[in-house]
């Protein structure tokens, strides 16, 4: 540990690096929030889980959402590729899973209003977590229709697709709270 | 990144989804097979592994990698004294 | 003078109307709802129409949405007195605007505290009914809790941080305007709260008496205004994160960062995490009371009345204090870095054990997310947590003693000039050893049984918070009072409110020490008229204590109209934001500083005698 | 000093307020000679390192000592580990050391806004007015509040123990009375929340009166609802 071996710092860095480093650290501190969600799920119910839940439909979002990952993450190789059509292709795709998913979330809120109203435990948790995730997946939406809009006519090449990056690690930060909160919401069990 | 040519990069994302694939069924055998303590802990070690692929593959982890590697090695060893010396002005 | 005001009143006329369109679509809402009669509704959505509509009209959208959508952002016009009243993104305007609404703050909330103090100069009620006494006690915590996190956090980070390293700005100056202007929101909403039946929880909320349905409907607003003061906080740790990673100069590397730099960036760790634990307790006090879910009651009880299942309000004492209590160390690490770096300079001797104060910040950060269940000891929570969390809340002493030696080591034979900024340095040494020796007894779990809830713990975080900080930031305020103002504060009204404030905080709170072992218990407006002569004394301590911050305030106002002009560096201070003007320009330096030497070069032989001021070197040639 | 301390203290009425005023005195013991230590530095380099008005010269650059680090880690360590064995440890299990005895009485109380119920369940009592103790017994408190209800926090401060009454879950209190004594001699002897618990949570306290044995039976004989 001497000085000889110290590699060279970085300092001023540019504006792209300050701005994925800034993304980085809003997403640490927005996983702490899901941290925090998911753990007052085993302080409220524990592992309690009622048999109304629908499987079905949890598997299915799950499968929705991580495929619409994949078509993210392919969006933004082909931005950073210069691929202008494939990449308003999949980013039309993932927009569209992500709204597939929010009538999803739709439907569970409506069955389970029948079966665990917010007055009960299990069903204050489901509409917190899932509320909260909503909302993450409904900007994400949001921020791609806006990559989409904004980059349509070419304007993310390869030396400046920095928004689509951005916009999709938004996404897959929102895939990454879902995969964790789904086996709290809906797999484990007494 | 750049280097990486663009069959390779999608190769790896779909390498990647089927690997979460096979998670997600073995995530929902557990579920299936297990009750209680046990099923939860390996729900979550699953859980991990899925997301660590994610953030890993899909999110360029290495990007703040770098940061918190550089942060850890500077709060163990800042030392003003430690500072290589400057002879510019010297000169 | 009203068109410097014009941003301010823009800000207004839209907040108005974001409130009008939030309560409108939230009593069109509630109509749909059973019962439909929820006023919590209308007014958490008002609120939120409010905030965004001020936040538009204070110039979110002029400056910086326009870009999104391909416009171009007109940020061209503010200048002059104007700067302070809108979205400036110079990092020294915000600072100041920071520094000032937080002093103002603190003699609002320091008045409250007098008011309390009148109620509680003997046992019987005399100026307050309980109700009053509850509103104006709560009030008094969160809005000084406020202030303790913002005052280093948003003021000073802000001022002086960019400078100190040689940046021209923040990493993100938009989002830092940002954060400043979310601030006041979060002071009108707490002054609102008496008006909407006050907030009779104290700061810490706990349910079920903040999510009574009797409630008073200001334990809403007090939830709202502090989770946006949350946000407030996470958007600044974010950004001092990333502008101490990114935005240093040529030649600053780590080993030479200033030790308060060093201070914030800890603090900002926790700030970053932390702080959404907090908000999450609050959107579950907030969920509770407007839409009826149950986090914090048994669903099923019974016949003794356990629950079978369902929360309880446990689950909100975890992660209000897995906030709270990493929380103090965001006050307190940079009051520790401005400690050090103050008795630096004034003994004219480096930091004593530089490295090792590193590490024990980082230490502190670390220890400090593993403690808080020591605010639970006689809450009922299990059992077996209690030796483990005295264990680890013990241990935060060994790396708060390595600050200690730092700070006498550095004073050890030093050339010591004591001026006011030096004497409040000093003053906080003496102050937090005993709020943290006093912490001991609350961490070690049979005396906390006792002492729990009860005036010692009034008197103890009043010594680590006020004895700690607050004096760490009056020392700060004189230290860099030329650098943000360009004239010098009056020395002998500071060494007269130093005195002051001084002997009265000590007096007042080691007397309060003696009612709580006495077994006077904290948050009451009447009590037992055993504690009736100790509680007087305290009382007349406390005054004299408020009397103490008049010539502060003076000399303040004052000093920044017909103060003396200070000079670029009066304190012969070495580091970096001594090196530029006072007050600096817009653009920090005149050239972007190099450097070439570590942050406390006192008595250090150097290349040349000149070297000092070459921390900002002459344009290289071809410039 | 010490000895002034030592009067500070409010009857200790219990085998629990010993074992507590006890860790109190031995941490102030271990208090005090660490900040003289502090006054003591600091004091001496006020007095003895001044520079004066306009004096800019420098002082020696020392930027860290080794051994003075390495033995102030070591001293603190040492010493905080001391503490926590002593009185930490060793006070919270003798504290604890009653849970498994059988209790001598045993006492249910329920807080809610803003009243005490204390209930006998042996004794078949019910009261609100006052809770009366036998001497020399092991008290064994169950605490609740009522599910619809705030927190509330039951201490005893000539007891010296306290533990929150929380809807929905059962907390337990030992307490070994040792000494007689009442509200109306001592106002340490009462019942006091600690747990805001909304507006008349300053007065929400009950008379305690600790009588001998032969006295407490003829009190439950007179108030036993059998």
């Amino acid at each position: 540990m001497t000085t000889a071996v110290r590699k060279a710092l970085p300092q001023g860095l540019d504006t792209g690096t300050m701005n994925r480093l800034g993304l980085w650290l809003f997403l640490v501190s927005d996983a702490s929030f899901f941290l925090a969600l998911i753990s007052s799920r085993f302080f409220v119910v524990r592992l309690e889980t009622p048999e109304d839940v629908s499987q079905i439909l949890g598997l299915g979002l799950t499968i929705l959402l991580l495929v619409s990952s994949l078509t993210a993450y392919r969006a933004e190789v082909a931005a950073e590729h210069g691929d202008q059509a494939n990449f308003k292709r999949y980013i039309i795709a993932t927009m569209l899973m992500g709204i597939l998913f929010l009538g999803g979330v739709g439907f569970e809120w409506h069955e389970a209003y029948k079966h665990f109203p917010p007055s009960t435990g299990y069903g204050t948790i489901l509409f917190t977590l899932t509320g909260v995730h909503a909302t993450h997946v409904f900007s994400g939406v949001l921020l791609l229709g806006f990559i989409y809009f904004k980059g349509k006519n070419g304007a993310y090449g390869p030396d400046d697709y920095y928004p689509v990056e951005a916009a999709v690690k938004w996404w897959h930060f929102v895939d990454v709270a879902w995969v964790f909160i789904y086996p709290t919401l809906y797999l484990v069990q007494i | 990144m750049a280097a990486e040519t663009k069959s390779k990069a999608l190769m790896r994302g779909n390498y990647v989804i089927v690997v979460l694939a096979v998670l997600t069924a073995i995530e929902f055998a557990i579920a299936v097979a297990m009750t209680g303590n046990l099923s939860a802990t390996l729900l979550g070690i699953v859980a991990l592994i899925k997301a660590a692929l994610i953030i890993d593959y899909f999110m360029h982890f290495k990007q703040l990698w770098t940061f918190v590697a550089e942060v850890w090695y500077e709060m163990l060893d800042a030392d003003p004294d430690d500072a290589p010396d400057d002879t510019r002005n010297a000169a | 003078m009203l068109t410097a005001l014009w941003p301010l009143i823009r800000a207004i006329i839209w907040s108005a109307i974001g409130g009008a369109i939030g309560y409108g679509f939230a009593s069109g809402l509630v109509t749909f709802t059973d019962p439909p009669q929820n006023l919590e509704v209308q007014i958490s959505l008002a609120y939120v129409g409010a905030l965004l509509g001020w936040l538009f009209g204070i110039g979110v959208w002029k400056y910086w949405g326009r870009e999104w959508f391909g416009l171009k952002p007109d940020h061209n016009e503010i200048k002059g007195a104007s700067r302070f009243f809108s979205f400036s993104i110079d990092h020294k305007v915000i600072g100041v605007q920071y520094l000032v609404t937080m002093v103002i703050l603190f003699l609002l909330a320091g008045a409250l505290a007098m008011l309390l103090r009148v109620e509680l100069a003997n046992g019987s009620q005399n100026l307050m009914n309980a109700e009053q006494y509850n509103t104006a006690m709560s009030l008094h915590g969160i809005i000084m809790i406020a202030v303790a996190v913002a005052t280093i956090m948003g003021g000073f980070s802000n001022f002086v941080l960019p400078l100190m390293i040689g940046a021209d700005d923040v990493a993100f100056p938009r989002l830092n305007a940002l954060s400043y202007w979310i601030v006041p929101p979060v002071a009108v909403l707490l002054i609102l709260t008496p008006f909407f039946g006050g907030f009779d929880t104290g700061w810490t909320a706990y349910p079920p008496l903040s999510t009574a349905a009797n409630g008073p409907d200001g334990t809403l607003l007090f939830a709202f205004a502090f989770l946006t003061f949350g946000l407030s906080s996470i958007l600044g740790g974010m950004n001092f994160l990333v502008t101490i990673i990114a935005k240093r100069a040529p030649g600053m590397t780590w080993g030479r960062l200033p030790i308060f730099v060093w201070s914030v960036f800890a603090a900002a760790i926790i700030s970053l995490t932390a702080t959404q634990w907090v908000a999450y307790g609050l959107i579950m006090i907030i969920l509770e009371r407007t839409t009826g879910m149950m986090f914090f009651a048994p669903t099923a009880i019974d016949a003794a009345g356990v629950g079978l299942s369902g929360g309880s309000s446990i689950l909100f004492e975890h992660v209000f204090w897995f906030y709270s209590h990493p929380a103090v160390y965001i006050m307190i690490l940079p009051a520790f870095g401005l400690e050090l770096e103050i008795i630096s300079h004034f003994t004219r001797k480096p930091v004593f054990a530089y490295k090792w104060v590193v590490r024990a910040f980082f230490a502190i950060v670390f220890l400090s997310f593993l403690v808080w269940a020591h605010h639970l000891f006689t809450s009922g929570m299990g059992q077996n947590l209690h030796g483990p969390f005295m264990l680890v809340t013990e241990l935060i002493s060994i790396p708060t003693g390595i600050v200690f030696l730092a700070a006498l080591g550095t004073m050890w034979r030093g050339r010591m000039w004591l001026r006011t900024p030096m004497l409040f340095a000093l003053a906080m040494v003496f102050n937090f050893s005993i709020g943290g020796l006093t912490g001991i007894f609350l961490a070690d779990v049979a005396t906390d049984i006792n002492l729990q809830d009860t005036y010692f713990v009034v008197a103890h975080f009043h010594y680590t918070i006020v004895g700690g900080e607050i004096f760490a930031i009056m020392a700060a305020l004189y230290y860099w009072y030329p650098k943000i103002t360009g004239r010098m504060y009056n020395e002998t009204l500071g060494r007269i409110h130093w005195a002051g404030m001084f002997l009265f905080f000590n007096m007042t709170f080691l007397t309060m020490f003696i009612p709580g072992v006495e077994g006077m218990n904290r948050r009451v407006a009447v009590y037992p008229e055993t504690f009736n002569d100790i509680n007087f004394v305290v009382s007349i301590f406390a005054f004299l204590m408020g009397l103490s911050m008049i010539p502060f305030a003076y000399n303040m106002a004052n000093s920044w109209i017909r103060g003396d002009v200070a000079g670029d560096n009066p304190w012969h201070a070495s580091t970096l934001e001594w090196q530029t003007t006072s007050p600096p320009p817009e653009e920090n330096f005149e050239h972007e500083p190099e450097v070439f030497e570590g942050p406390y070069n006192y008595g250090r032989k150097r290349a040349q005698a000149s070297q000092r001021p070459a921390r900002t070197p002459a344009p290289a040639e071809g410039d | 000093m010490l000895i002034l301390l030592w009067n500070i203290f409010p009857v200790a009425a219990s085998r629990e307020a010993d074992i507590i005023d006890e860790a109190f005195l031995i941490l102030t013991i271990l208090a005090i000679p660490i900040m003289a230590l502090v006054v003591v530095i600091m004091g001496y380099s006020v007095l003895k390192f001044r520079r004066s008005e306009g004096d800019f010269e420098d002082a020696e650059y020392v930027t860290t000592h080794k051994t003075w680090v390495h033995s102030w880690l070591i001293w603190t360590t040492a010493l905080c580990i001391a503490v926590i064995i002593f009185p930490g440890w060793i006070g919270l299990v003798d504290i604890r050391a009653t849970q498994n005895d059988v209790a001598d009485v045993t006492v249910d109380v329920t807080g809610q806004q803003w009243v005490w119920t204390y209930e006998y369940p042996d004794l078949d009592v019910s009261i609100i007015s006052e809770l009366v103790l036998p001497v020399d017994s092991l008290v064994r408190f169950n605490i609740t509040a009522r599910p619809d209800d705030v927190l509330h926090s039951f201490w005893i401060p000539a007891f010296r123990m306290k533990i929150d009454a929380v809807p929905g879950l059962i907390t337990k209190m030992d307490v070994t009375t040792t000494e007689i004594g009442e509200f109306n001699h001592d106002q340490n002897f009462r019942v006091q929340c600690a747990e805001l618990c909304g507006l008349n949570h300053a007065i929400m306290f009950t008379r305690v009166r600790v009588v001998e044995k032969d006295e407490f039976d003829a009190w439950v004989a007179e108030h036993s609802a059998s």
